[in-house]
């Protein structure tokens, strides 16, 4: 009996990287090179990728785009139309809509970005041990998410959005750590049942018999084909976070004092909507843009390391 | 009749159920149809009438009770239930009440009543929240010993030595006094407000001590009487009480729908499904000319409002730097483009809905100068920044950014509102005297008297006086206003008092309140009162 | 019942005279983000009743794709048939209204794949699986597909067939799980069978006992069965006949005791040579050195050229060399054919 | 036999679950007391609002309401009340009870509602955008589901009311306190797409993955119709995570129903929650919440249960 696959070893240019180029004369393939190869060639990737290099320059630099000072607001103005440069026109307030939702790009993008990691990080321990180790530990850190869903989000954001600022700060951080410590269960739920029917595969077996540890497992084996619906997840809870912060600003419990911020912004112009637009239209509209770049980003950047799909 | 009394109450549940469906109209089957007239509220506290200090529970125990004494268009007392209100030297008041009037239930009203409801209004215990306004009467303090709570930690309270004011004394079955501990020429007003309703024998348990559902479904002497009980959360209904001997109101009921937000009601009102709303929330006011037309309207009442300095704060300890401050502020700009015209700028340190009050007793202070503004603040040296703190559940934002705007322009320096989540939270942050800036008051009077104003805002030791101004001299002036002979030579005096605000600036007035309010086109003569209040007696049918 | 079955044979044009399977220059291509890969460029492949014809070939030479072209199950998009044709007893498949094409799959073209366990449903138990295709193509109840389906299971000699009627995929091992596949694949008696790897995922002896359980089944039906593989011992034990792809094309066809003996193109040849065998133990193995060709740039010419030792000028220009005709029933797809079959035999 | 065999595993993981569940109940109920507690300034001024209170009125009630004795013993109080069924009163002088039998059949049908009308539109239109990637359908539900998300709740709600309630005049502008389904449409549809975004996403991932499953090629290869290989093979794959986002939208849709009860005037468990954390009336919070967290377990429970239903492989240790 004799493989002829086992000897010129093209199958599953994926399972194992480094085998995959022996004996060749052409560059070695690997999984990471595999996947930047087509994404080089994905325009959805370069057009995600755009977007996200602007937003972060425009919460980086946001003098680049506008020299107009985003506090600078006159009633006289109030819903006024485009003129000069600012080209969103005015909001109710008598602010320069473009300059604000320029500006509005850095603590919007940061929190967004901020909270969704440490959600991600907290849902994907919790999720990955608990679906991984199952038994007690399962139940232990599934009772947890039942207890954090049970708590109210508003009385956990107002308790600890005092205990964690004084009132000299900017609230950033409070917000930061408000909706990362309350948005992780989603995310921990959902990685726990992909680990669940992930680690009853057979190769998962396969690698266990060959030795593989538990990090080893869970993080090289069982998490690339767990982590599909958790990406999903993510860049999705990225915008809700990004618009819930305005939910909390709102409420007292979030950004203080002057923050300028989409969400922020969003919800000042909402009632005013039937007498202008634009103070609405704009900073949802940067804002459902970052959401897609970041979406566009996951999908492309997850169909690129998926084998199934070469 | 009997035989009718099935299809009858048939009938009556179909029509109640139909209201619990939303469904006004449509009910030209029924001939005579129940005119019920629909009023958007929030959900009341209480409906005792000691226990109602705020705007939802007065508004229904308006309907079900009588006052004493109501006001006229000059903020006069005029008397409802009383036959007369006499007093000699303005410390001993004789009430009389008028013959004929009867609670609900059917039971005359006596001066007991009176008697009974105010004791237990003023017993310390019972933790009502009107209590307060019965301190002028003598024995209250009798009645209200100190906690000694303290070092050691919460420990009982000690029980009142009696629960009977000793200031009140019956004279016949509808006359009675009223004893207070000084002089004070405003009484008669005083009496004017909720908390002074009576209450029938049917509310006591026992002697002092309501029953414990006395108030879902109160019983009062007034025009309206309550339909089923007070559904709370949903809505509170009454209906016209034919044994009142008063004025008769002009239609059969009134629907009082329990709202928890004042855009909710709006809504409602724009589609059909409300008759009145009290008042239209700012974000609505854009559109409201137009999406109502004429029933749009406006009234004037007596809300102030208001920032006030905090005397701990150093950085605002100059005068001069307060009045640049508001010198600065543009209040027609504001009231314009934030509130669209709904409210007017304050200059003065009282209500127009007091008699007294005179337009621009604040003075140049409270004229808008930019450029003298600033060369005072910074001939003060006042400081680089400025903060306005507020609670943010109170729609106050979009003033105090723009105030903060102006100030940053006109100024020339840095501005930020602060927001709290509650006006408590703000309160909490004045005590521990941290670094708020000018801290956000409003005020809505109890009863129509410049001393309403005067005292608890400016007094010292004032309940609402927060920011901690004090100037016995001022004190001085409104204490001898309260003890004047006549309502006229009061008002002299304590017009003097607010020259002294003038002069000392312990706050900026900035906006004095409007009624806007909007109805349906099912009911005409709707109107407002200074306290907030849909005017029942004048509603009317449209058709 | 009969009523549907004799409905469903009656296939418009069906010739039962015409040859059972003829692919005719097939061609495939997939058109993805990153470009077109030409995946099958002219593909001529034939099967008789009876007869088995193994396709060999590296991954990725197009062999699963033609599978799934002939069963009409390419993913498409990305993949599209570009050209060709693929006639079933004369009809050609690929004109025929989707609605028929459908029935032609399981009830006269049926699939073996090759992981069993990705194959099946994980979430329903295979007599369901196996009785669905009794209610959909014989609109059975579901008690009859039921009866049907211990049957098959019965057929395929699994133990115990009928308590295991209602247990999911996981709870088999292997090999019964290929069984359960194979039961499902020749359910409705089709004429063609397609068995695409069968048993690489298997143990050796398991392996041998999936192969003989086939080829017994095969004989009963005498159905024609094309055979995917790369297992050179199956292929020498099983077929009649064997097609070598490369690149999506078909670079020998040949009976197989000629290939084994006489390969006539160099892929054959270093296929022949890579494999491990007992007389030559210690020796280095002869690994054909490169990769198969990228589908998007295959090379101009002969795309085995920048792999191949005998490759010349002409291998390395356009157009690629024709079919050879190397003897009666066996062609080549090389310049050189004569040199490389002339050279010493690869397998004695 | 191996079915009566699973039938027992399952019967004693939901005994362990039941078991497990009220110690989760303990430690919620405990911690969001803790929090109320910590959160507690001045209960009695926020109930006053912006009027003075009076010194005599705070003694009063913060002796009737044991607002200065210490947490544990705050704690312990309730407790004791919770456990023979009794939730106490508010700090308005109401029955918590009575206030919880008027708002949880009300939020229920709501959230119910909700939960149905984000799963029909999400399931479908996951599916036919899983189908067709990047197909138009794709695209226009991916740039609607985008609007929804850059829309915070506070925004859509009072948006959808004015369009469809007052404008349009479709539905009710406001649905009140016994509304009926009709009246619930538009506030259902509102809270829906909180949770509809990540589960159209979701389901469309889940799609996406299992139509390039090798079963669903051999699902085609038995010549079944494409129909049936969606709707049966791939459905029942795609729906597992589906079914877990259900489990957890529950508490998304608390949150949000903080909004659109009030917002639609519904006096329901996010209104009272939202009134019991302002005026920070910790036995009105706690009582809610505990209801609230049995919903939790018993909901989560249900969907582990499903996993099974839905996943043969996955056993219960």
């Amino acid at each position: 009996m004799s493989n002829v696959e086992s000897v010129t070893q093209a199958e599953a240019p994926a399972a194992d990287p480094a085998a995959a180029g022996a004996g060749g004369s052409e560059k070695p393939r690997s999984l990471a090179g595999d996947a930047w190869n087509d994404l080089k060639r994905n325009w959805i990737f370069w057009a995600a990728s755009v977007l996200v290099v602007l937003v972060v320059m425009m919460a980086a630099f946001p003098g680049l785009f506008t020299s107009a000072d985003p506090e600078y607001c006159s009633l006289s103005r109030q819903h006024a139309g485009p003129s000069g440069g600012a080209i969103f026109g005015y909001n109710f307030q008598g602010c320069d809509v473009y300059a604000r939702t320029i500006y509005g790009a850095r603590n919007s993008v940061l929190i967004g970005l901020f909270a969704t990691i440490i959600s991600g990080a907290i849902g994907l321990i919790i999720g990955m041990a608990a679906g991984y180790f199952g038994g007690w530990v399962d139940a232990l850190l599934a009772r947890g998410i039942d207890i954090v869903l049970g708590i109210p989000t508003l009385l956990a954001a107002i308790v600890l959005a005092r205990r964690l600022s004084d009132s000299e700060d900017s609230g950033f951080w409070p917000v930061v750590i408000t909706l990362g410590v309350l948005t992780w269960t989603t995310g921990a739920r959902i990685m726990r049942s992909s680990v669940i029917s992930a680690k009853s595969q057979d190769y998962v077996a396969a690698a266990r018999m060959l030795g593989a540890g538990h990090a080893r497992l869970m993080f090289r084996h069982i998490l690339p084909n767990a982590a599909a619906p958790f990406v999903v997840v993510l860049t999705l809870l990225l915008g809700a976070n990004i618009a819930t912060e305005a939910t909390l600003t709102f409420l007292g419990v979030g950004l203080r004092g002057n923050a300028i911020s989409w969400g922020i912004d969003i919800s000042t112009a909402a009632p005013y909507v039937r007498e202008a637009a634009a103070p609405l239209v704009w900073p949802s509209v940067f804002l459902a843009a970052t959401v897609l770049a970041f979406i566009m980003l996951g999908d492309a950047i997850r169909d690129a390391f998926d084998p199934r799909l070469r | 009749m009997r035989g009718h009394f099935p299809l009858k109450m048939a009938v009556g549940a179909t029509a109640i159920m139909l209201l619990a469906a939303g469904c006004s109209g449509g009910g030209d089957d029924a001939g005579d149809e129940a005119f019920v007239v629909s009023i958007g509220i929030g959900e009341p506290q209480h409906l005792i009438p000691s226990n109602t200090t705020e705007s939802n529970g007065a508004e229904v125990l308006a309907a079900l009770y009588t006052p004493l004494v109501d006001f006229d268009a000059n903020n006069n007392p005029v008397l409802v239930a009383a036959e007369s209100i006499e007093s000699p030297d303005n410390k001993v008041w004789t009430i009389k009440l008028k013959d004929g009037y009867t609670f609900h239930n059917g039971e005359k009203v006596t001066a007991d009543n009176y008697i009974n409801a105010w004791n237990h209004a003023a017993y310390g215990p019972n933790g009502m929240g009107g209590s307060y306004f019965f301190a002028r009467i003598q024995g209250y303090d009798e009645l209200n010993p100190k906690d000694p709570d303290g070092e050691d930690g919460p420990q009982k309270p000690p029980t009142p030595p009696t629960n009977k004011l000793s200031g009140l004394a019956k004279v016949d079955d509808l006359t009675f006094t009223v004893t207070l501990k000084e002089p004070f020429s405003g009484w008669r007003s005083v009496m004017g407000y909720t908390v002074f309703y009576p209450l029938p024998n049917a509310a006591w348990a026992s002697d002092g001590v309501l029953k414990e559902d006395f108030e879902q479904a109160p019983i009062g002497n007034g025009p309206f009487k309550i339909k089923g009980k007070w559904e709370h959360d949903s809505k509170i209904e009454v209906e016209k009480y034919d044994a009142y001997p008063g004025e008769k109101p002009k239609i059969d009921g009134v629907l009082y729908k329990i709202y928890q937000d004042q855009q909710a009601q709006y809504a409602d009102l724009s589609s059909g499904a409300l008759d009145i709303v009290t008042q239209i929330p700012i974000e609505n006011l854009a559109s409201a000319p137009t999406d109502l037309g004429d029933r749009f309207k406006t009234s004037p009442n007596s809300v102030f409002q208001f920032v006030g300095f905090p005397t701990f704060l150093e950085q605002y300890s100059k005068v001069e730097v307060r009045k640049a401050i508001s010198m600065a502020i543009n209040r027609k700009e504001i009231t314009d483009s934030i509130f669209r015209g709904s409210q007017t700028p304050a200059t003065s340190f009282v209500s127009p809905a007091v008699a007294g009050y005179r337009e621009n007793s604040c003075g140049e202070a409270c004229t808008y100068d930019p450029a003298k503004a600033k060369a005072m603040y910074e001939a003060a040296g006042g400081p680089k920044q400025i903060k306005i703190t507020y609670n943010v559940d109170g729609g106050h934002k979009a003033w105090v950014d723009a105030t903060c705007n102006q100030l940053k322009t006109n100024l020339g320096v840095d501005c930020v509102g602060v927001g709290e989540p509650k006006f408590a939270d703000l309160l909490t942050k004045v005590e521990k005297k941290e670094d708020v800036g000018l801290i956000r008051m409003g005020w809505l009077m109890d009863y129509p008297l410049m001393e309403n104003y005067l005292g608890p805002l400016y007094g010292t030791g004032g309940s609402s006086n927060y920011y901690g101004y004090s100037n016995p001299e001022f004190d001085n002036l409104v204490k001898q206003g309260s003890a004047a002979k006549t309502p006229e030579e009061a008002i002299k005096i304590w017009q003097q008092a607010e020259d002294i605000l003038a002069r000392d600036m312990p706050v900026i007035p900035l906006r004095h309140g409007q009624n806007v309010f909007g109805h349906s086109e099912r009911v005409k003569n709707v109107e407002v009162d200074k306290y907030t209040k849909v005017e029942l007696l004048k509603l009317e049918p449209a058709s | 019942m009969t009523d549907i079955k004799a409905e469903i044979d009656v296939l418009p044009g069906l010739d039962s005279s015409a040859r059972l399977l003829e692919v005719e220059d097939l061609r495939v291509e997939f058109r993805t983000q990153v470009g077109v890969a030409k995946a099958i460029n002219g593909v001529n492949l034939h099967l008789d009743p009876g007869e088995t014809l193994a396709i060999l070939g590296e991954s990725g030479c197009g062999k699963s794709v033609t599978a799934q072209a002939i069963m009409g199950i390419l993913d498409s998009p990305p993949g599209f048939i570009t050209g060709g044709s693929i006639r079933y007893r004369g009809v050609d498949l690929l004109t025929l209204p989707e609605e028929q094409r459908r029935r032609v799959r399981a009830n006269h073209i049926a699939m073996i794949f090759q992981d069993a366990l990705s194959a099946l449903n994980p979430v329903f138990s295979v007599g369901f699986q196996l009785g669905e295709l009794f209610r959909v193509h014989r609109g059975m109840s579901r008690q009859d597909a039921k009866r049907r389906a211990i049957e098959l299971l019965d057929m395929v000699k699994i133990p115990a067939a009928r308590q295991r009627v209602n247990d999911y995929p996981h709870q088999f091992s292997g090999g019964m799980r290929q069984r359960v596949m194979i039961a499902m694949a020749l359910a409705l008696d089709p004429k063609v069978l397609i068995a695409d790897e069968p048993t690489t995922a298997l143990d050796v002896t398991v392996q041998a006992q999936i192969m003989s359980l086939l080829a017994e089944l095969q004989r009963e039906r005498n159905m024609g069965l094309i055979l995917i593989t790369h297992d050179m011992g199956v292929v020498a034990d099983v077929a009649d006949r064997i097609s070598v792809m490369y690149a999506g094309r078909v670079v020998e066809e040949a009976p197989v005791l000629d290939i084994y003996a006489r390969p006539a193109h160099p892929y054959t040849k270093a296929l022949l040579e890579s494999i491990p065998r007992l007389d030559l133990k210690g020796q280095q193995l002869n690994v054909i050195k490169g990769l198969p060709p990228n589908l998007t740039r295959i090379p101009a010419g002969c795309a085995f050229h920048p792999r191949c030792g005998y490759a010349q000028s002409v291998c390395r220009a356009d157009p690629p060399p024709q079919l050879f005709d190397v003897a009666a029933g066996r062609t080549a797809r090389c310049h050189f054919w004569t040199e490389v079959a002339g050279d010493e035999p690869a397998v004695k | 036999m191996l079915d009566s065999q699973r039938t027992w595993e399952m019967f004693r993981y939901f005994v362990r679950r039941v078991l497990q569940g009220v110690l989760t109940f303990f430690g919620a109920t405990f911690i969001v007391y803790a929090l109320m507690f910590a959160n507690q300034t001045d209960p009695l001024q926020t109930l006053a609002g912006e009027r003075p209170l009076p010194e005599n009125v705070r003694q009063a009630l913060t002796e009737r309401y044991h607002l200065d004795d210490p947490f544990i013993v705050q704690y312990g109080h309730y407790m004791r009340g919770l456990l023979t069924g009794d939730f106490g009163i508010s700090l308005t002088n109401r029955s918590i009870k009575e206030m919880m039998e008027q708002a949880w059949p009300v939020t229920v049908r709501l959230a119910l509602l909700a939960i149905v009308i984000a799963v029909l539109i999400s399931v479908t239109s996951g599916i036919i955008s899983g189908i067709r990637r990047g197909g138009p359908f794709d695209t226009v539900t991916l740039i609607i589901t985008l609007i929804l998300l850059a829309l915070p709740i506070v925004v859509l709600a009072p948006l959808a009311q004015l369009f469809f309630g007052v404008q349009l005049k479709w539905f009710p502008a406001t649905a009140g306190a016994d509304p009926g389904v009709y009246q619930l449409l538009l506030p259902a549809a509102v809270l829906a797409t909180l949770v509809m975004a990540t589960e159209i996403r979701v389901t469309r991932a889940s799609v996406a993955e299992n139509l390039r499953s090798d079963y669903v090629r051999t699902a085609r290869a038995k010549g079944l119709s494409k129909r049936r290989v969606i709707g049966v093979h791939v459905l029942r794959n795609s729906l597992i995570p589906v079914i877990t986002l259900i489990g957890l939208d529950l508490g998304n849709l608390m949150a949000g129903a903080i909004v659109t009860e009030g917002v639609f005037n519904i006096p329901g468990v996010g209104f009272n929650l939202f009134r019991g954390i302002r005026t920070e009336d910790g036995p009105l919070v706690v009582g809610f919440v505990s209801i609230l967290v049995i919903v939790f377990i018993v909901v989560n429970l249900v969907v582990d249960l499903l996993y099974a239903v839905l996943d043969p492989r996955i056993r219960y240790e």
